[in-house]
């Protein structure tokens, strides 16, 4: 789950991290009064930021810095119901809801900071660059020796020797070390208590008087923790999930939106990333990921199946059940109901192997509805692919 | 033989009393599986289908019945927590099938794990099979039969249809792992290619990753440097977005890294087999083995 | 430093531990009304609780149970400003100036629970036992079997599978077990945080529908610690302590009163424990402990001088230094300033030894102060005990 | 021949700026001994005494320098990091001076060395010395000879005492250990015991113990299972009363456990040379080895 810059800079405020003032705004009235506090309290400048999650705001016109109230309102008004692209949006870009009006920071140097999950090293890694303010995949292939590394170690965490470490490593001295360092430190607690994945903090700002603090800041929450963290929970913000995707969580279902025409629905993640491989290597394209896990009850088959046929440019479904402890025929039997209260107007190839397979594919070939079955993963493939392209009956 | 599960391996169940414990302890036993004892904290003193002993805790089980296998199917809030006791009782490999463990809660697992040095499998995983001799998981017993080939694999459906081809091209399989689809697992590719290669038995591996991380990279490194048995490797998620989660926790391409394409080349480098298609994997099998 | 009931209390609950209601009483009055509310808000009796660092404060009279307000206000009246006698205090007692009013609990079963250090395996120790309430150092004489233990190690600190470990061979089960549990993770992270050398609740209290209640909490605070924790040290009360060990302690030196006639003054603790041995070696009593450290200022050594002179029975004073990176004649110097400040009525046996022993020496030797220099700490502590018993022209 | 350090020893001091640190930095380099490098945040790039570089952290140091003990001065607040640091740069010794640091710091820097696999001496110790060759304390070098008996110790000054009577009655030492007084430390008289009976040129051992902890009894159950060389043993606090901290806050009688008259038990028991007095170390000491 992500989170916003201002809800990501109202927990680090919470841990003690430096952090401009700042308001959300939905309106630009409320962009105005917002502004006209910051301006009040000595800002000489405030920056207006599209609250999206995507990154490379700035790229985008996502970030504009305005000098008065009624500036700082029409830069709102602007970007409140725009679409904002971003390098990390879809050309179609996403919709900018909310903004936050927030006080300008004395920059007189910035820095990167973030802690992610090092997955070969199967710990957290705090990964820091002096060249602040920008992608840090963009450092890494072109100054990689700029990009420095310490490791939160099992039982040990992030100690502090190793935030004043990276901090000289980064180049700093004094005061700003210091700030630096203690900054990494909340970072990575924050980072530990929320059940983050990311925590980042780019720029992370020195100040003219070697002050420090944090001008941009993101989480993302690993959603398998979310059970432990209900006040996370409430900062999510679905409008810029796909609502397919949300429409299959709430159903158990694994489901990620594709470009092509063959529908998929499989059991099992591995399975059903090989099966839309195999679609490809047969010449078409898969519409869809669609995990339909372990249980594959009727209810989740029948869901599966509406979420599917959501997918507009479908011509045709292949569902590839491996029968494990789950049992073909009890999976046909449930892809028979489900049919009964969903309509599925494309020809669909069904291929089902492992547990009772045969008397499930008798239970289909006995059913009104008429399946294309198929016995192994290729052919299933080779069908649906000639079925998605209207040669079902070839 | 066989790697880390066999005929004399004595399986403790964690939370052998919830559904799926309850179930799947049953299919293994039913595949020959010895299942030694249980644990669910509050049900000490009670027998699993009339014969299992349970006890509250893993230290007791392991000491009253010499349990050193431990299949774990507790929730997730739970899980991280019993893979520990797991570990701090001295069972030589933990199991851990659970799916959905935070992920922060496997990193101190892991560590603890090495610490004491016991071996974990997953999580999020099918668990381990030794055809013919001994079940410690979730994956369907019947597709699989003794033989030649191990078989590594993040995935579990995509295991039982690679094991499913090897079967019927009449290659049976030494011992199968599912290591799990979670970001943070306590045994990678790596570690069973080198389990495999000190196996007698062992004559080719069958190696299934998929996209996200660089477990399969590493893997590849590995195989390049000499591996003696030749490895036949499928890659799943080629045709996968970036940026998307697929399904599984670890499957997911980010920042670019952790391609398909880039593991296959990897791998293809390293000396491997690797086949462009799932529905190949046996016939390459086949193809380098020889029937 | 040792924290009171009511303190530790406090403590407890606000990590989320239950702990009975209480108030605190310095007058009989307070005493009246804070067991006032109590009954009104239900209590059936109250206990009156005498608030001293000591432990076995039953046993010595120091807990009685009312059921009235006056009742308890007379039980307070009792023990406010009494000497409460207790087998871990002299025969003296120690004075009671506060009284813990507190709701009577229902009692189905009374466990021991404590963490403290265990030295030999380097790492703290949860100690727990069934037969609650009673001293465990006596549990663990007469019924060891009825101790359990697990230790929190290094990074991992006490896991649940540990604590719940701990509840089950206690022969609890249920409710209970998880409530114990429960109890004791919380009471690991007190000890933690507050860097405790002492945590425990005895005793920890099942009541008759398997809730846990802590009926009676104990703290001890590692003094080394207190520096990062401002909110404990104002909790210290300071009316238990040795008055001159306190005033010691402010010199930064360390005191320990004894009962013999040789007053003593050494540098390092070791070497001071060792002077007092050859003391007793020699046939005589040491009446005190007391190491000056490493620098031996002259304000120091004074302030060594006035401390120990304020032992009743002190006849006789043996200096002995060993000096290494500090150097005798300057020590030497040090003792001669102090005596011009501090009136010493009593024989000095002096023995430097080590950097520049033979200057300090004839430093002495020159001076106006009438020392008995000795050469070797075997005759030095003879000539100190020679000149305690009045032998020292002998 | 010594243990723990020698005249290869390449030390670097952590809180060499200080004025605990500089000092006795100074008084190191005096006897001989070989500081290559300084630590303090801060000051990385200056020279300290002209000669002696400083770095803003260990790993700098350790790899500019090739130091492998480090000697450290930092105080209590920030000590127990400053050993963790030393220990993750790899050093294989770190000798920790500071006195005053809280004990649960030192629960978690033991653990943290040890994981590491870096040996810690402290904390609140004088540190360590090879007469003639090289010291890395507090202790004042002149009283020390080189020589054939080791000494172990949990105090300051009451070793120099018996070292200095063994230099008297004209017996050396090879390497003389103040192991600290502190619950917690790195080293135990044990840790110490076993690595002189590895070393050659020592005949014999001396072990001053106090009041406190258990360490004199485990030293004496390993001295009892035929220990090579003759122990000579003192305990100090025979009349130190229980409940009281006698100055080191690992000395305290608690819980009736841990008096001298146990440990000189123990240790008479194991077939050590205990003697009453503090006197009578060195005598015994020549009466044991012969001069």
């Amino acid at each position: 789950m992500k989170l916003h810059e201002y809800q990501s800079k109202a927990l680090l405020r919470d841990r003690g991290v430096a952090v401009p003032e700042g308001h959300v705004a939905t309106t630009a009235e409320e962009a105005r009064s917002g502004a006209a506090k910051l301006f009040d309290a000595g800002s000489a400048r405030v920056a207006v930021k599209a609250q999206v999650h995507a990154g490379g705001r700035g790229k985008g016109g996502g970030i504009k810095l305005a000098s008065s109230a009624d500036e700082a309102a029409q830069f709102a008004a602007a970007m409140l119901g725009s679409q904002l692209v971003t390098p990390q949006t879809g050309p179609e870009g996403v919709a900018v809801n909310q903004v936050y009006i927030e006080a300008g920071a004395d920059i007189a140097n910035e820095l990167y900071v973030a802690l992610t999950l090092d997955r070969g090293r199967g710990c957290p890694v705090v990964i820091a660059s002096a060249e602040g303010g920008m992608d840090i995949e963009e450092v890494a292939d072109t100054n990689p020796d700029a990009i420095v590394r310490e490791h939160c170690e099992p039982g040990w965490g992030l100690r502090s020797f190793q935030a004043t470490r990276l901090a000289y490593r980064l180049g700093l001295t004094g005061k700003a070390a210091r700030g630096v360092a203690a900054t990494m430190m909340k970072l990575s607690h924050a980072y530990r208590d929320l059940d983050a994945s990311l925590a980042e903090i780019n720029p992370l700002v020195i100040t003219g008087d070697d002050g420090v603090i944090a001008l941009d800041a993101k989480f993302d929450i690993d959603d398998n923790a979310l059970y432990r963290h209900p006040e996370l929970t409430a900062l999510r913000d679905t409008s810029e999930e796909e609502p397919l995707e949300m429409e299959a969580a709430e159903h158990s279902l694994s489901y990620v939106a594709l470009d092509g025409t063959v529908g998929c629905m499989v059991n099992g993640a591995g399975l059903a990333m090989g099966t839309m491989d195999e679609i490809s290597n047969a010449g078409g394209f898969p519409a869809n990921f669609l995990d339909v896990g372990g249980g594959a009850s009727v209810e989740r088959v029948a869901s599966a199946f509406r979420i599917l046929m959501k997918g507009e440019r479908v011509s045709a479904v292949l569902i590839n059940i491996f029968g494990g402890i789950v049992r073909c025929d009890r999976v046909a039997k449930g892809v028979i109901e489900a049919l009964n209260t969903v309509a599925v107007d494309v020809p669909i190839v069904v291929r089902l192997q492992g547990t009772n397979a045969k008397e499930g594919r008798e239970i289909l070939r006995g059913s009104d509805v008429e399946f294309i079955v198929a016995e192994t993963l290729h052919e299933a493939a080779e069908k649906a692919v000639a079925a998605a392209s209207g040669q079902a009956e070839a | 033989m066989s790697i880390f599960v066999d005929s004399d391996s004595r399986i403790v169940v964690q939370g052998i009393t919830g559904s799926e414990g309850a179930f799947h302890t049953q299919q293994c036993r039913e595949y020959g599986t010895n299942v030694v004892a249980g644990v669910t904290p509050g049900k000490g003193g009670l027998l699993f289908q009339d014969e299992v002993p349970i006890f509250n805790t893993v230290i007791e089980a392991v000491e009253a019945t010499g349990a050193d296998v431990s299949m774990i199917f507790v929730p997730p809030p739970f899980a991280a927590d019993a893979v520990m006791e797991a570990a701090d009782a001295g069972v030589r490999l933990a199991i851990c099938i659970t799916e959905g463990i935070p992920t922060l809660d496997m990193v101190d697992v892991v560590g603890y794990c090495n610490a004491r040095g016991t071996r974990l499998i997953g999580p999020n995983c099918p668990g381990v099979i030794t055809p013919g001799q001994c079940k410690v998981g979730i994956m369907p017993g019947f597709v699989h039969k003794e033989g030649r080939v191990g078989v590594i694999s993040r995935s579990g459906t995509l295991t039982y249809e690679a094991v499913d081809q090897l079967t019927r091209v009449g290659l049976g399989q030494t011992t199968c792992i599912g290591i799990g689809g979670d970001p943070v697992i306590g045994t990678t590719h790596r570690d069973c290619l080198e389990r495999f290669a000190e196996d007698e038995k062992t004559e080719a591996v069958v190696m299934i990753g998929e996209i996200g991380g660089s477990g399969e990279e590493e893997a590849a490194a590995y195989i390049a440097d000499d591996y003696p048995l030749p490895v036949i490797a499928f890659i799943a998620g080629q045709t996968a977005p970036p940026g998307k989660r697929m399904g599984h926790a670890g499957a997911i391409i980010a920042g670019g890294k952790g391609t398909a394409a880039e593991k296959m080349k990897a791998l293809r480098e390293a000396g491997a087999h690797v086949v462009e298609s799932p529905s190949e994997i046996g016939a390459k099998a086949l193809e380098v083995l020889g029937p």
